[in-house]
């Protein structure tokens, strides 16, 4: 496909769609309605174009991306799974898509009532106690979680506490909403078999007695690996003090198999763009609702849904709330993704869900480990890190492998994360993947391997295939050109 | 209705070829006490045509703003959404895909981010705009993390005119933060300029008004200005009817520093609220302090032009807890609406469309006004919405519009106790003639009854 | 709302460009004799909102199959449909395409309609299937054309129990065409036997039946294929609701020359009848007499597989006078919605398709006769449809369910008048028990009324 | 893009979209509903696959498909204009798209109501009495038409009519449709300015005497040129007792300037999906409804929507009609979608729509008429024919010329129709394409003029960048393989 210039490279002065309605009041001068010096002086320098060029752009654009619906998609802690169709069929209807948020309780019976058991449905799935659909995404439940905790830990003068415990594998946005909440991160040692160190836990426990807030941490966690002493850890970070923040996204390995709150978790969230199925836009949105152990119930931001006899409403949190976290109701299309698709798996549906993609990771894994480095050969679950430090000797590092797997229609999976593992590739099929297409993968990455050996340039050479080539994010970097000016001269920054 | 494609057999045989007998050989390494040892407590699984059935029936309990004539404002605005922007943005290749981290593979979103970025600046007239953040009120909490600075303390004023729901936001995260919010009160429906100038001092990190803020009303933003740079404060302006923009001056023409709104105006569904778009913008000075993600152009090893995700030492991803902001997951399909959308309506429409809610919200405000018992509670100037001192209480008044499937104004006695009777009315271009001569026909005839 | 991009001073210079100064001199070619000399007498523009607006209470002023329990069918049948079908069918690359005279630009729907050809000749049985003709009815009108040979006369045997429309539309084409149709009368719903085989003789071109007939019975198509065939007529199965192909025997199966039949059914919106799609599928030997457009697999000129319309001197556009028949638009886009729907039921749910609307169309059928004056008006094995026999007038019967929210079944009387008091129901796979067990007890309480 | 197989060869035993409802009535066995021997004995052999599966192969079918959506469509005759996305919003709208065709009057009257309206509307473009909407598409409605007229001749005992006379450059349905009308075509010849030639006609009409049923012709010509003799012809074809059927597949260049019916045509169709903006769906569906004038009111199929004090009804036909023409109303979403672009438009919109169409290709006409021959150098209309015998003569042919332009992400003109031009690329832009496409079409094409003399194999071995090259249609036509069997041989015929 050639190139595809900027919108702002299209049209012609003067061209415009006639969009909005025929004006139907008294056409008066603006400057008569409201002063001058309010007004805006120059029209916005916006694209001037007809309806036939904005659709063959943006149409044109969509065939440069690839998504889940054009194929195989294993980017490791992304969760990319089938998104329903009936999903989007659900989220369109206008009696969800065209609902003012502000309405009054009577005129909003149904959009209440889906909240109102999507967050029964999370806290099942979760093992917690109450939960909050406001967070945006897994980060803002992140944080979310962490005001709770804090505000927990203030409601009982427990004001020492600093510190929050992250392992060493843990996503970016662990650390960095601990330190939005104005918290100090303390890493935690990985052990051997990839799980938490028992012993370095005990010693960062020892060194920091009486500042721990809390320890944040996924299980399985970003090597795809089940903690077996979790219930060991969550004793003792409990019995230091802390509280047991559960990052959920991965839980599409545990649905009905076991639940955060059973392993000792306080605070949960999940990633509904993740597991339960809703799109990720390109980037989002998303929805990261967090669920709650009953003693933090009461420091949840409010306002929540609740019910009695006349119905359905919204019910203000108490004195401890921490307070909103967003405006509105969150966000709420993607809920009603979310509550399409539990009641359309069903309990039996969500452990199928689960255990078919920890099937699915490991029938992956088993193929591979002759031909890569597998840090830690033990069964995973729903996802696995290879390490490609056997290609890197050849000279063809995780990078090259993932530029040569886009020459294939199939999406690389995640690259350099998590950082404990060299030339790390972390692989998560999901379980929407036919056996079909996890072995074409699998031979593809055995031909990449043996291209590494016995042809390298093609894989460091690679993509072949796609609409651009390799792209200099360095010089991206070095000098920023982050929007179109009517120069055409990038805006240096 | 299940999504997993592989049969039991086929399973079996995967198993099989693992070594394994049983899905639980696999899942051996999760302890026993930590195990479930009974279904999920949830409703039975649903086939498709089932869980079309309820949730249509949910839907239908809903008021949506297809079947009600609605003058609801306050933050979440009704506009006309061009056909051509849903055909576009639910392209598949668009909303399945995910962070384009893989360039080559993802240059259609990337573009069309790049785009959005530009348009952002077009409108704000701001330098700079990231790919989005969670919506307009934490993108105001990322202005003041910004203003106040990486661990810093300090204190940031806030107008009392900003929309309620985001001053709580601002309040849950500074309080977590540890910095302090200063609301600043109100003087006839703007911000106090007595009072803002009073409290800004050394201390003060930014200060951080609405356009046009929660009531409508057009703040005199250059003395604010003013103010806010003798310090040495950022001018952070909050917006969360980016469709004001069409008419009024932008924030880049009257100094403002960072500019934080709520995109869902632009041709995003209204969703009860969300799936919102937090829109950010600020000037090139501070871009290695912004959040969020950003998409810039570079190019490949061909010589081809190409867009790539940049600056990302910025990120969490990349910079863990130094990083400007924990985001990770943005909006960018809501960016995506807002660009297809800024493109239909082009240089023309948007103007067209500031112009027409100027004028269909001051042609209902005159004919409203001119009932006995209302009358304007500020006399401001204002865009698409105002505020009205009504004869009954709101609640009472919405109660009888509702019942002739009308949504009424915003009830301003639930943030603000002094505002006894007030209702804020909203007046875009999506509402006809028609429909605000109906509306004041049933004012008139509810109060009328209540004589 | 115009989609003309080009503006007035645009397109100033490109007459410029062609040496003309107004547009007036470039329509010189016509003759002032001919010009209109006025506006074209219709209602103004609108704009896209305003159109929106006006058709939407349009469609709203209908009784449409989502907020009303039907239980018409009579050639046009309410099926589930899945959601992923309109997704894929409506993907602009499918649908703003044309005819794919450039194979290597129309490879997806080329390849599609192979598979539809395919999955047309695996539910009927037959050999070889055609790209789609207008609907049912035309379809048997070319099936027909097809008999009687190009330019020939002679006889067709019509079943009094194929559809009322499609029986005028084959009249209305034989009369121009120039040979002639002769009804077969009914024997207890059925095409009779006797009737049959004392029209038969060898001027008879084909004998067309419908399976199941218009009243939901089977016919005994074995003995009507062996009286058929013991001339040289062909026969011809018509089908009007495809869907029984997941539980009934096949027309391939039973020695049929010709299926033709309407396909809405099978994935394609009921659209108050149209847009339909005609299926027409034949025996090998046939395939060079079939009308319509043919794809075929072959290879390029780098030896991949590659799809392109095939046999072309079959039709109008290279054997003009001469083509085996004048169409050249078809019906393409509803036959990729069969072949998503079908790809998508699958195996499986296209035989649990069968089976369920046998199933509940018989639990209808006795409930409903269970109740005092309703009785069975033959008593033939029957698919998803039923004649059943009222107390009351059909027509009486169907207002009164009308005001309850339902639409009941069709009044066979309006064509056949011997059938008094009888309507024909249908019962689908989408209805529920329960909108059954309403419609029961309705017409119960509607019947008990009226004593 | 890499190959994409059958759906046939996607999928596995036994896998299955659970798509229906669960059975909620006893599932007593088949055979005790209906006696076996009716029942199928072996299922459908359709696909076996999932839901990823369906979506993934017919979204990557789809990106191997162009559409107007994609690119400039020139391909002349078809009017491959933009379609706009409101017409496909209202023709999806449930009292649309779930209305049973055979429901009470009462319950149908938005769909009757806009039927009524739309066979106004057309009438009045046409210049014609009355209309029907039941034809499906144009050869559709010329059969129907002639149906109509051969009705009309014997309703006055004029049965001796058995010729249609045809110009030779008309398109291949009128000649068939004529032949299914149990006519006889008789071809009349064009003369040196592209029109009917008049002598020619003159003479047929003396030589076929008494037996002239009807001519069909198009106006503007398949040339895209318009006859001037336009009302000279009618009256010599009406004083031989001829009736005048006008194929309407080029009034996109008409409306609101001339219409057929103050030409002097008697039957009128037009292409609704053509005119009227309503997407051509990859070959279909479109409506070709019909315009008659007063005298042949009576012939018309029925029903017809008709309107009195109580609402809109249908109301049957009287006894002079032919009958009905197909089961139904017509393709009604069809109809809606023109239905919305008329009332979007509007009387100046159509207008200008026509004019603007005219212009569009007379300025690619005259841009190329340097590099091309022009067989007939006039204004042209909506669309113009070049001829390729220049390049022939080097070679390369029109079918060459036509494959390169794929090389461009463009749609070829159509090509050997009419056929009598040598030749010939039939060019129609439409007016929804702006003056920068219509700009690099014109420097493609001299591109390509330049390539014929300069480099002719890189035309010759065009397309080069199509998901697949020159196809064999040769091969297709020998051997057809017209589906796909189990056993992957080609069902030979
Ligand atoms: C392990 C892990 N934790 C947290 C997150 C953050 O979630 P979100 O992107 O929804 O903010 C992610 C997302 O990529 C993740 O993979
Ligand atoms: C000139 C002309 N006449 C008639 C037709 C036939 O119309 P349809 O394809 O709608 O049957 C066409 C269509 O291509 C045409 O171009």
């Amino acid at each position: 496909m050639s190139t595809e210039s900027l919108i702002f490279e299209k049209g012609a002065p003067g061209r415009a769609i006639p969009l909005l309605p025929e004006l139907d009041v008294p056409e008066r001068p603006l400057d008569h309605l409201i002063p001058a010096s309010y007004l805006r002086t120059e029209p916005a320098p916006l694209p001037e174009v007809s309806e036939i060029e904005v659709v063959r752009h943006y149409t044109r654009l969509s065939q440069r991306n690839f998504g889940v619906d054009l194929g195989f998609y294993p980017l490791g802690s992304c969760t990319m799974k089938y998104n329903p169709k009936i999903n989007e069929d659900m989220a369109s209807l206008p009696g969800f898509a065209r609902l003012h948020p502000l309405v009054d309780d009577s005129m909003a019976q149904g959009a209440i009532k889906l909240l109102y058991e999507l967050e029964q449905y999370i806290a099942e799935i979760a093992g917690m106690a109450r939960v909050t659909l406001q967070p945006a995404a897994g980060a803002h439940g992140e944080i979310t979680g962490l005001m709770i905790i804090k505000a927990y830990h203030e409601s009982r003068g427990d004001i020492e506490r600093n510190v929050v415990l992250i392992p060493d594998g843990a996503h970016g946005t662990n650390p960095a909403s601990a330190t939005l909440a104005d918290y100090t991160t303390v890493e935690l040692k990985s052990d051997a078999r990839g799980g938490v160190d028992l012993a370095h836990l005990e010693a960062t426990l020892a060194q920091h007695a009486g500042h721990i807030a809390a320890l944040m941490m996924t299980n399985p966690n970003t090597l795809g690996l089940f903690d077996e002493n979790i219930v060991e850890i969550a004793r003792r970070v409990h019995d230091a003090g802390g509280q047991l923040y559960y990052d959920g996204a991965n839980a599409n390995a545990i649905m009905g198999i076991t639940r955060p709150g059973d392993m000792g978790f306080d605070v949960v969230h999940l990633n509904l763009h993740k597991t339960m199925s809703t799109p990720h836009g390109g980037g989002g949105p998303g929805a990261g609702p967090i669920g709650v152990a009953p003693h933090l119930v009461p420091f949840l931001p409010g306002p929540l849904p609740a019910k009695d006899d006349s119905g359905y409403f919204w019910e203000d949190a108490g004195p401890q709330s921490i307070g909103r976290v967003r405006a509105n109701n969150g966000n709420f299309l993607v809920l009603v993704r979310a509550y399409t698709y539990i009641r359309s798996n069903g309990p039996d549906g969500l452990r199928h869900v689960s255990e078919s993609a920890v099937l699915n990771a490991n029938y992956i894994m088993r193929a591979l480990e002759g031909e890569y480095d597998l840090p830690f050969n033990r069964a995973c679950m729903h996802e696995f890190v290879l390490s490609a430090d056997r290609q890197k000797k050849l000279g063809v590092s995780a990078l090259d492998i993932a530029k040569r797997i886009l020459d294939f229609d199939m999406h690389p999976p995640t690259i350099y994360f998590p950082l404990i593992v060299h030339e790390a590739m972390m692989i998560e099929p999901t379980e929407t993947e036919t056996r079909e297409t996890l072995d074409e993968f699998i031979a593809l990455m055995k031909q990449i391997a043996r291209e590494a050996r016995e042809n390298p340039s093609i894989v460091l050479e690679a993509p072949h295939k796609t609409v651009v080539g390799r792209l200099d994010q360095t010089l991206a970097a070095r000098k920023p050109n982050l929007r179109w000016t009517p120069e055409r001269e990038p805006a240096t920054v | 209705m299940s999504y997993v494609p592989n049969t039991p057999a086929e399973q079996q045989a995967m198993l099989r070829a693992i070594g394994a007998t049983t899905i639980e050989d696999v899942l051996k390494p999760i302890p026993d006490a930590v195990r479930l040892k009974r279904p999920l407590d949830l409703p039975a699984a649903l086939r498709e045509t089932d869980v079309r059935r309820l949730l249509t029936s949910m839907a239908e309990d809903n008021a949506d703003l297809d079947h009600y004539i609605s003058f609801l404002g306050a933050g979440s605005y009704d506009h006309i959404q061009p056909s051509i922007v849903p055909h576009l943005v639910k392209r598949a290749e668009f909303y399945t895909s995910y962070t384009p981290y893989q360039p080559e593979f993802s240059q259609g979103m990337l573009q069309a981010t790049y785009e959005f970025q530009t348009m952002v600046c077009q409108i704000t007239g701001m330098d700079v705009a990231n790919a989005s953040l969670y919506d307009g009120s934490t993108a105001v909490v990322e202005a003041a993390l910004m203003a106040v600075g990486a661990g810093g303390r300090g204190e940031v004023l806030v107008s009392r005119a900003l929309d309620p729901q985001y001053r709580a936001t601002l309040r849950t995260y500074a309080h977590t933060r540890g910095f302090t919010v200063r609301e600043i009160g109100l003087e006839r429906g703007v911000t106090s300029a007595s009072e803002l100038r009073a409290a800004l001092n050394a201390d003060t990190k930014a200060v951080i008004i609405q356009q046009p803020n929660f009531f409508g009303a057009l703040e005199d933003v250059h003395a604010i200005e003013q103010a806010t740079h003798a310090t040495k404060a950022l001018f952070v302006v909050a917006i969360t009817e980016p469709a004001s923009l069409g008419a009024i001056q932008p924030p880049g023409a009257y100094g403002a520093d960072i500019v934080a709104a709520e995109g869902m105006s632009l041709g995003s569904p209204i969703g009860y609220g969300g799936p919102a778009l937090g829109l950010f913008a600020t000037r090139t000075e501070f871009v290695r302090r912004m959040p969020g993600r950003i998409v810039g152009k570079t190019l490949d090893d061909r010589g081809q032009i190409g867009y790539a995700l940049t600056l990302q030492t910025r990120e969490q991803h990349i910079r863990r807890e130094r990083a400007t902001s924990n985001i990770c997951t943005n909006q960018e399909l809501l960016a995506i609406f807002t660009t297809v959308y800024l493109s239909a309506l082009g240089k023309q429409g948007f103007a067209e469309l500031g112009a027409q809610c100027l004028r269909k919200a001051h042609y209902a405000q005159q004919a409203i006004c001119a009932l006995d018992g209302f009358k304007p509670a500020f006399d401001r100037p204002f865009y698409d919405e105002f505020a009205i001192t009504c004869p009954i209480p709101v609640e009472r008044l919405n109660a009888e519009l509702r019942d002739r499937g009308m949504i009424g104004g915003y009830d301003l006695s639930r943030d603000y106790p002094e505002l006894e009777n007030a209702a804020l009315f909203c007046v875009t271009e999506a509402r006809t003639r028609d429909d605000i001569d109906t509306l004041v026909s049933a004012l008139e005839e509810i109060v009328g009854a209540t004589k």
